[in-house]
């Protein structure tokens, strides 16, 4: 499903984020990427939606290689992935139900249908009742919950998600893990980065540890 | 198919409701263009309008054939058969010399010395309007009219003729003149609007692409909003101009009055100013296209 | 003090380096502000050139004394007399019955009839020009003059005055006109980029007002823009208007020629152009306090 | 310094986020919000430099009705106070250097002054070095921490920070708190929010355990 093999990764100007990164993750897995502030787990997880390109080694999706991809093929290599940003990226000039429904416009869904993916989203995060709300009108971790309804609304096999419980609660980060669970549950490919060591403790599933841009075992 | 239409009307949709949604933004960049179009637009209009006065002095690029005062009934018959016969020749008019006279009396200033004339002093002439108003064909005309019997003097009002060839020439340059503004006036007002725009929605364009837009999904409201928008300035530029002829034409009026003429500026038929319209629209979608290709890309 | 003229001297700074920051961008606003501005600028021009050419002809505002054939010249010298002690009276020119004919004999077209005549039929004359142009004026001074011994006929080319009351009316309308568009177009395109600025800043504005930053400070660069922005509208209306000037003087050239005359039209001088300039600027500073005054108080 | 007296907060057409909030913070003192996401947090941080206004009680900051100025004296409150917000707030078309030095604008330094105290703040966050960059070529921590920056160089007396350590692991996190307790040890007052129960385990400092808008004893 992915797979990186010996890719590193160096910003213009900068030192080297990645290096010499190699894991793969079979469809239907659950993986932790963990690590201190600046190890690169937002970098590695950019690779995959080919936000950033990698510098070497080659990035595979669904046996695509995403590194090489042209520009106009973007589009379709994300609309399969769920993806929830670190700055979750939300509109604040639309509407909460608005930011929801935003991938669903470009999909091939009837008006009726796209409606109950959306509010089934929300309702799975908690924020069904706030659909007319602004997201500034959000507490966040509230916003973070809003993100993380976005990138599941169109019911992607992958998910990848950057820090999606770093504004929550330790009862509310496990209550977000749980829904993180569910989909893995039925079969999607799940990859998580986080800094909170204690979210994953005892919790099943992979645990890639970064630290200054490489793997450990 | 079904899919491609309605992303289309999405688009339509999104478009219209952000003018209307800023109903005061959109109203100010209909007037900005407008402003813009109404420059060449009006100048069209006036342009078109001094056409129309020049056409009719047209008729001016004529000649005037004297006879002897001695030439006899026969003379006078024989060179009208001979101009009737001349391809060049348009129409011709015989002015007796009793009708010269009286009309030269009815000119403001001249009926004393008229009245001080003993006898009729003037000769009878023609007026020939020739079909070719360029200067070089009427002299050719008068060069060949000279050398018929009876003809006394032949008057070229070719001064007249060269005098319209130069107005049109004004004219068409300041056409151009104002075609390249409009154009470019236009082109420039969308361009610079979409780019804000684009700057405005900077965001929301890195979040679809994120997710998942291709660039012609997020390009296609630009499309439509800088063609609705180009739609709207022209409208606006049709009313000014409009306005403004008809402020004018309160001035003409007195000044025709004063003529006794009843000429008054003409407004842009509708063919005109549907093809503004149109014009001002598919410019509208030139500069928001312009403008898609240079900022798009530059939005990570 | 200090502290506010380097608070003065950032915002310039910061207005300026936001316009040449974006050069391409910067270019486009005064092309589009200066395209609109050009339209009244440049009908401004040709007014005031207008206003050249009909001053020209204001010498036709003018009374013509025709004396009685049997007059003497003790009668001519009583009636000149009599006009240059009338306070109404601007100038007097004698236009003896020989010069009348030569000036007769040189009309185009006349020749044959002036030749035609016997003997001279026309009168002593004299041509009088009125201080005060308006046609109730005129009709007054003629009404007196006709009183005097010796006089046949007094003729008032009010005719003429009428309709140079009429042309200096359109064209007092059109400058009416064409200056509210001027302000209305300035201050809309002023209005709306400050507008899209202040949109495009919104996160700067907001941030810069959480962390203590004072409305008029996040305010005062805007204005600096608005009224640079004018100002260099300003410049480019001027280039605008030279073009064009320079264009249709290709034309006038031909059509003065023909005419054998100098005329062309005249570019605008220093002071008109630095007060457009300035204007502008003005225009700009105004547009940007009305943007800044309504949208900045939107965000919140 | 700070004093709320029977403060409630409702948002227009929402329930009631705060209720009858009372509590005195002196100059020089060090406390934590604490409280589940929703709990009223960011709201509570909101009313002190008045970005909020309490729909009851008072607020009071150095002796100042805050809920009570005039639009135009918030600017000579606001400089007074050193905020973190949750969403960080940083420019992303300005450089890191600009970031920090934004407040130092509006007040009343020499261009070298400034120069000084932007290079100590960037300094003391770990970000030296870093000033050229653009803010999106930070990883998420080190955001972060350029937040913090910003608030901290116009060397306020009043330090309000919300959630600055959400996107830090717990080394990380730990370092960014003994920043603000250096400035505490100086004499600024500190109040920082957090959902992290973990991270003011074993510190000194007052505890504001807020629970669905009240606060707990
Ligand atoms: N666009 C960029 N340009 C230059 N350097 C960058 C860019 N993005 C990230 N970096 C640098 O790369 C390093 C790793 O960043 P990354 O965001 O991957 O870290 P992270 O593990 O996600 O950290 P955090 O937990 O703080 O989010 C950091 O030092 C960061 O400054
Ligand atoms: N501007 C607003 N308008 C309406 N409701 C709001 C607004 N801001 C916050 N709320 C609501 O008030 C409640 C408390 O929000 P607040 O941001 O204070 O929570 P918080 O404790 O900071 O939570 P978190 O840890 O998730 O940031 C939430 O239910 C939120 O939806
Ligand atoms: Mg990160
Ligand atoms: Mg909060």
């Amino acid at each position: 499903m992915i797979s990186f093999s010996g890719v590193g990764k160096r910003y213009r100007g900068g030192h080297e984020v990645l290096a010499d990164v190699s894991f793969t993750l079979d469809a239907g897995e659950f993986a932790f990427v963990i690590g201190r502030s600046g190890a690169g787990k937002s970098t590695l997880l950019k690779l995959i939606p080919a936000i950033e390109r990698p510098s070497s080694g080659t990035v595979l999706v669904n046996g695509q290689n995403v590194g090489a991809l042209r520009r106009a093929a973007l589009p379709y290599l994300r609309r399969n992935l769920g993806l929830v940003f670190q700055d979750q990226k939300l509109l604040y000039d639309r509407s909460v139900y608005d930011n929801v429904a935003l991938p669903l416009a470009f999909s091939d869904h009837s008006p009726r249908e796209a409606e109950r993916r959306a509010r089934a989203a929300l309702d799975k995060v908690g924020l069904l009742g706030r659909e007319r709300a602004n997201p500034v009108q959000l507490s966040g971790g509230e916003q973070q919950r809003l993100a993380i309804a976005r990138a599941v609304v169109n019911r992607p096999a992958i998910l990848v998600a950057d820090e999606p419980t770093a504004n929550l609660d330790a009862e509310s980060a496990r209550a977000i893990l749980e829904i993180f669970a569910a989909f893995h549950q039925v079969g999607v490919t799940v990859l998580i980065a986080t800094h909170d060591e204690a979210l994953i403790a005892g919790r099943a599933g992979r645990t890639l540890r970064l630290s200054n841009g490489r793997l450990l075992a | 198919m079904r899919t491609w239409l309605r992303h289309h009307r999405q688009a339509v949709a999104l478009a219209l409701g952000k003018l209307l949604a800023q109903k005061a933004a959109a109203l100010l960049n209909a007037l900005v263009i407008g402003v813009a179009l109404a420059l060449p637009a009006g100048g069209y209009a006036l342009l078109a309008n001094l056409l129309a006065v020049t056409q009719r002095f047209a008729p001016e690029a004529q000649l005037s054939l004297f006879l002897r005062t001695e030439a006899t009934k026969a003379d006078a018959d024989a060179i009208a058969d001979r101009l009737k016969a001349d391809a060049r020749v348009a129409t011709t008019r015989f002015v007796s010399r009793d009708a010269a006279l009286k009309s030269l009396r009815a000119t403001e200033g001249l009926a004393e010395v008229v009245a001080a004339l003993g006898k009729n002093p003037l000769p009878d002439a023609f007026v020939v309007h020739a079909r070719d108003p360029s200067p070089e064909a009427l002299d050719a005309l008068a060069r060949d009219l000279r050398g018929l019997g009876g003809v006394a003097h032949v008057q070229v009002d070719s001064a007249w003729a060269r005098r319209l060839a130069a107005i049109a020439a004004t004219g068409r340059i300041a056409t151009g003149v104002l075609a390249a503004l409009l154009a470019v006036g236009l082109i420039a007002v969308t361009f610079n609007t979409i780019r804000l725009q684009i700057l405005t929605h900077a965001e929301e364009i890195t979040v679809s692409r994120l997710i998942g837009a291709t660039d012609g999904y997020i390009a296609r409201p630009f499309y439509y909003f800088g063609s609705l928008q180009g739609v709207a300035g022209g409208v606006v530029a049709l009313a000014i101009v409009w306005l403004g002829l008809a402020a004018l034409n309160l001035g003409v009026q007195d000044l025709a009055d004063s003529f006794g003429s009843t000429f008054r500026l003409a407004f842009p038929g509708a063919a005109d100013a549907s093809s503004l319209v149109g014009f001002a629209g598919l410019l509208g979608w030139l500069g928001s296209y312009l403008s898609v290709s240079v900022h798009l890309r530059k939005i990570s």
